[in-house]
């Protein structure tokens, strides 16, 4: 883990605590930030409580709920960012960002390109992805390549509570639609974060362990099964570098081309389906740009191409975990 | 409605309102794998409804489905199997509570995206009048659905095409932990009718008869051609959303009111008083369907799950 | 009306006649990149409505978007060197007339999404809310965005919120071929607006004055906190949908009366009748307007292609 | 070119034509198929021409225009697959897939897994996609890299007469549901196309050219841009073998590296962005199961990570073009 640059104290809190932490002291630094979603105010506090204590703080206006119209939710949100606001949408679970990918993908990301710079639209949209709860096909999902195709996007990927908050608090002061990802599993860990304000900038990957032998690329959940297989292969002599990108768009080529010319060898790891998905970009990108430095084929560890099944031994089966890190690295060292 | 009928719904609400409380009782046990949402309090719709639908004849469900299932007709075993995620459910484990389906009896299966089975259920209406057939298809939702785009597409284009197609709200007043006057201006959602040009009715969901009688009508003009309707049905929902919702957000008042206006208690009441059923015959019943519920149970539970490659089958026919 | 405000109304109704006039002109002359929807036929909607709005008041608009920008104030140069293409366009020639925007007099830009601007409209009036301010919002659409998903939705949460948004259906009785009675029940779209509580009202399109008088009562309504109404405009294009398109699927009857309706002709015979303008006012107006639309047309034409590089910039802020 | 394998006579027709016969074919054979869509019926005939005569032909009931109401296409579509219809559902462009997100990823894709087969999902998507033609940001994308993203979806890219014709009629007779793409610029192309009846399998690439120097798999309309520069090349003595994958999902992966073990070096075309676009998962791919036989860095050829601008020499500038391709392949060789 990268340590914090600052010499203020460190706490250690929940990822779940950091991101209510950043939207709380966001929206008392600059009061046109505001929250809309679905059932993020006083009445559920967010389906996974990360709103909790805000309407009480900020009032309803503020914190608003909303209908069930995904689509509504980011075109409101587009709307009030074109005319001043800085508004923070939710939207309950990544899946049903394919409610309202035309507002996403066609007008908060195009209309500052559309309209010549004309507009700008400062709009964050938080979503949970990600599998290992049981909840099926419609309410699992890693979608994060999607919006990585998606010109005029900002994706934002963190993997602790660290990164969470220091990222969120950027995405919120920027000028750009993003979408901050965050994972189910990742709300209830813990780590250190600092007392006092501190932001991440965008596109700056993080060492979360250092190696000589092979470089993985993991993000979201998958940086702590990276971190838990180094630690494995460390007791046979092995030094693995975890390289969090933290942001995927923009992505932070460099340390990642760096590490890959140092180890020689790159795994990436993402929970998405592996197809199209987080690690054929990352992939793409080495073999364009680094391809000389690779002293074995790139393997990639992700979803196999299936929807998420519900029973947990199914679920558990195709969700990437230490043991297929362990086994990927094994086939290429 | 004949009496025969009348007690054949009271004892497929029991079938539900039991079946949910043994799922309650699992989940308890920490052996129903995710999220769960029970139809305790508004057995009457699912109920009333498919009473009037032949086998042949379509549902299409939401996450709060296993009444719909029941009470079309799926069993109760292998709705319990699916449930605990077990290779002998419906789905071979891989949909689970809200992704379930029955096609051998025509339900059409679970959506857990909210209003996403509207205009599934359009199409199933569009394939029966390609097919020309006389089928009708049931659409159940929610209150919170009535507020996705997909209601207004789906209805509207049931309505240009005149399918047989009958869109039944479930109002339970809430969607999650919002209250419907929080994200709707209107008291009835029926009234939404009158923008696609349908008939829309508000009937008391918690009634059976009457939403058995209501349905009834709505069917038939379905199946004769005459094109979709819209149902609302006021109820309430006795347990929290789902699995760890204390539902604090409601008025005790409220839910007491609710409580006392239980669909189950109503109808017992009525089939009481009209001498329908006897004590006795009311004892036997309810023994009858505790006991293939725990048969059910019995068998989802030692049922094995699905061995675990089989995650990889079936992404492609 | 006074008189002032009608001779005002219709030199906005004749500007936007002539401008569009002028694209016909010009895209004969093969030097308008892609396609064209034009607005001839539907002038007295966007003057009528924005006569009313202040300078900060918003408006958003759709791929038919030219008379929504020239009523609104835009600058007719500008708009002419974005729907050429332009450097000295609007957007520097990104956008092109199907995303034309001039933020400085409120116009928050158009959308070729059919539909996704009355989510982004309701955006609008809720930022106008949190700031505490008294403008208002004005949001066009067609008939056939009354069918899309985002017409439910942005609506509905206006009208739950009470938002300053003033809802414009204009209804020209088409979406590209298809007429309204094939894709939906009813006749008037304001009657949409019982299904969110909100005031709707029907007024022909094609008249300047009632159009104007309609849209003053729901922006004030608007502007005083009282929340959003659905305004139907019914009108008629003259032209085809888009550039290539001949329009035959329209009864030629239909076509005739409704040119008999001319919006322009109409204002243009109730100024004389009055007296409120002499053939030659009338004929020094049409001069200048023009006059200013040559000049425009010619700006633009004279204006210079983006340098090719100037693609890579604006991605981001 | 391929020939077509059986000995029947051949004509020249246009990739338009090429689909509607394949309509109006299995439109005959089959009479659960049906269309459905906005403006494809007699008033309009489809926005490209491509249902020209078929309402006529099949009627308005068989021929459905639609509201616009993407989302209620598609999800009517999918209630009409699983109760024995075969639908064929029209978006207008592909931009507005957008707009039914939902219905085609998680309810269409899905439906056959999470039911445990219970059902099929007999659904075909026709939508054009690709820029050139100055109509701007929302109607020249190119998305079909999210649809490879989606577990249970199918993914064909024609780019000829016969590619289409062979592809979608295949695509019709079969029982999963798959996204037909289609490109504005192809409809008025020319190829010969068999009189009589033939099919393509899916996920057989096609050798398009030739060439011992250098691969490159290119798609739908870059295909011929790719034949363009392979013929300009050859001038200087380059052998160019270009590979048509035809079809992305699923994706002939042994003829593209059998291609790559040949002329050990690879450049990818396509027209959709670059980021996490289709030439990230065709290089992803190779770089981990082909690296050893690449002789230099893989090279993508694809749009820049921009909003497609509406101003001709703005568009022109980012849609990659025969001198981008040749400029890349100069890169490596
Ligand atoms: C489109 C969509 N948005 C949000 C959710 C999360 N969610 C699941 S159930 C639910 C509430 C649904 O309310 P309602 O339609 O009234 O049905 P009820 O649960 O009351 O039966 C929500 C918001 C979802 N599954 N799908
Ligand atoms: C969501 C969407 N679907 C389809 C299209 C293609 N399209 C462009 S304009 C149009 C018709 C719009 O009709 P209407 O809303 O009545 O506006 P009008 O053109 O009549 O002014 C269609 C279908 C689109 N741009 N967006
Ligand atoms: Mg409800
Ligand atoms: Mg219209």
């Amino acid at each position: 883990m990268s340590m914090h640059n600052g010499d203020g104290k460190m706490r250690v809190i929940t990822y779940r605590d950091a991101i209510r932490e950043a939207l709380l002291e966001e929206m008392k630094r600059d009061n046109t930030v505001f929250l809309l979603g679905e059932d993020i105010g006083r009445c559920w506090e967010g389906a996974f409580k990360v709103t909790k204590g805000l309407a009480e703080e900020f009032g309803d206006e503020r914190v608003r709920d909303t209908p069930i119209s995904e689509s509504a939710i980011i075109g409101t949100a587009v709307g009030a960012a074109i005319t001043g606001m800085k508004p923070i949408a939710e939207i309950m679970f990544g899946d049903l960002t394919t409610l309202a990918m035309d507002q996403i993908a066609n007008q908060a990301a195009k209309i500052h390109y559309m309209f010549g710079a004309q507009a700008k639209v400062p709009l964050v949209i938080r979503t949970p992805f990600g599998g290992g709860v049981n909840i099926a096909a419609h309410h699992s999902q890693s979608l994060e390549a999607w919006f990585m195709h998606i010109p005029g996007l900002l994706v934002a990927v963190p993997s602790t509570a660290y990164d969470a908050k220091g990222l969120l608090k950027t995405a919120i002061q920027g000028s750009n639609p993003i979408i901050f990802c965050e994972h189910k599993l990742l709300y209830p860990t813990e780590g250190p974060v600092p007392e006092e304000d501190y932001t991440i900038p965008l596109g700056i990957a993080d060492i979360k362990n250092e190696g000589e032998d092979l470089t993985i690329v993991a993000t979201m959940f998958m940086v702590h099964k990276a971190l838990n297989a180094a630690r494995m292969l460390k007791k046979e002599g092995l030094g693995i570098e975890v390289v969090d990108p933290r942001t995927l768009v923009p992505l932070d080529k460099k340390t990642i081309i760096d590490s890959v010319k140092k180890t020689g060898r790159l795994v990436i790891a993402a929970e998405d389906c592996k197809t199209a998905g987080v690690t054929a970009e990352i992939a793409a990108m080495v073999a364009e740009e680094a391809i000389d430095y690779l002293d074995a084929p790139i393997r990639r560890v992700a979803e196999p191409d299936t929807p998420i099944p519900f029973s947990p031994p199914l679920e558990k089966y195709v969700i990437p975990d230490e043991r297929r890190i362990i086994k990927t690295i094994r086939e290429i060292i | 409605m004949e009496k025969g009928k009348i007690i054949e719904l009271y004892r497929k609400m029991l079938e539900i309102r039991l079946f949910e409380e043994k799922v309650f009782e699992l989940y308890g046990q920490n052996i129903v794998p995710g999220t769960i949402h029970l139809y305790i309090g508004e057995e009457a719709i699912a109920a009333g409804v498919c009473s009037n639908l032949r086998k042949d004849d379509y549902i299409v469900s939401t996450h709060r489905g296993h009444g719909h299932c029941i009470a079309k007709g799926a069993r109760l075993d292998m709705t319990m199997a699916e449930i605990l995620g077990k290779k002998t459910g419906y789905c071979r484990g891989k949909g689970g509570s809200m992704h379930i389906a029955d096609f051998s009896v025509g339900m059409l299966g679970a959506t857990a995206v909210v209003g996403a089975g509207i205009p599934i259920a359009t199409g199933a209406g569009l394939s029966i009048k390609l097919r020309g057939t006389d089928q009708v298809v049931a659409c159940f939702f929610g209150d919170g659905a009535a507020n996705q785009g997909t209601f207004h597409e789906g209805i509207n284009l049931a309505a240009v095409w005149k399918l047989p197609v009958v869109f039944i709200c479930e109002n339970n007043l809430y969607a999650m932990g919002t209250c419907q006057s929080q994200v709707m201006l209107i008291k009835d959602i029926a009234e939404r009718a009158t923008a696609y040009g349908i008939p829309g009715v508000s009937v008391n969901g918690n009634d059976a008869i009457a939403v058995y009688e209501t349905a009834e009508k709505a069917i038939k003009h379905a199946r004769h051609g005459n094109g979709p309707s819209l149902i609302e049905c006021k109820t309430y929902r006795h347990k929290g959303h789902s699995r760890f919702d204390p539902a604090t957000y409601r008025p005790k008042e409220e839910v007491e009111e609710w409580l006392k206006k239980d669909p189950i208690q109503n109808l017992k009441r009525q089939l009481l008083e009209k001498g329908y059923l006897l004590n006795a015959g009311m004892a036997q019943i309810e023994r009858e369907v505790n006991d293939i519920i725990e048969k059910a149970a019995q068998f989802a539970i030692d049922s094995p799950y699905p061995p675990p490659e089989e995650a990889l089958e079936n992404v492609y026919a």
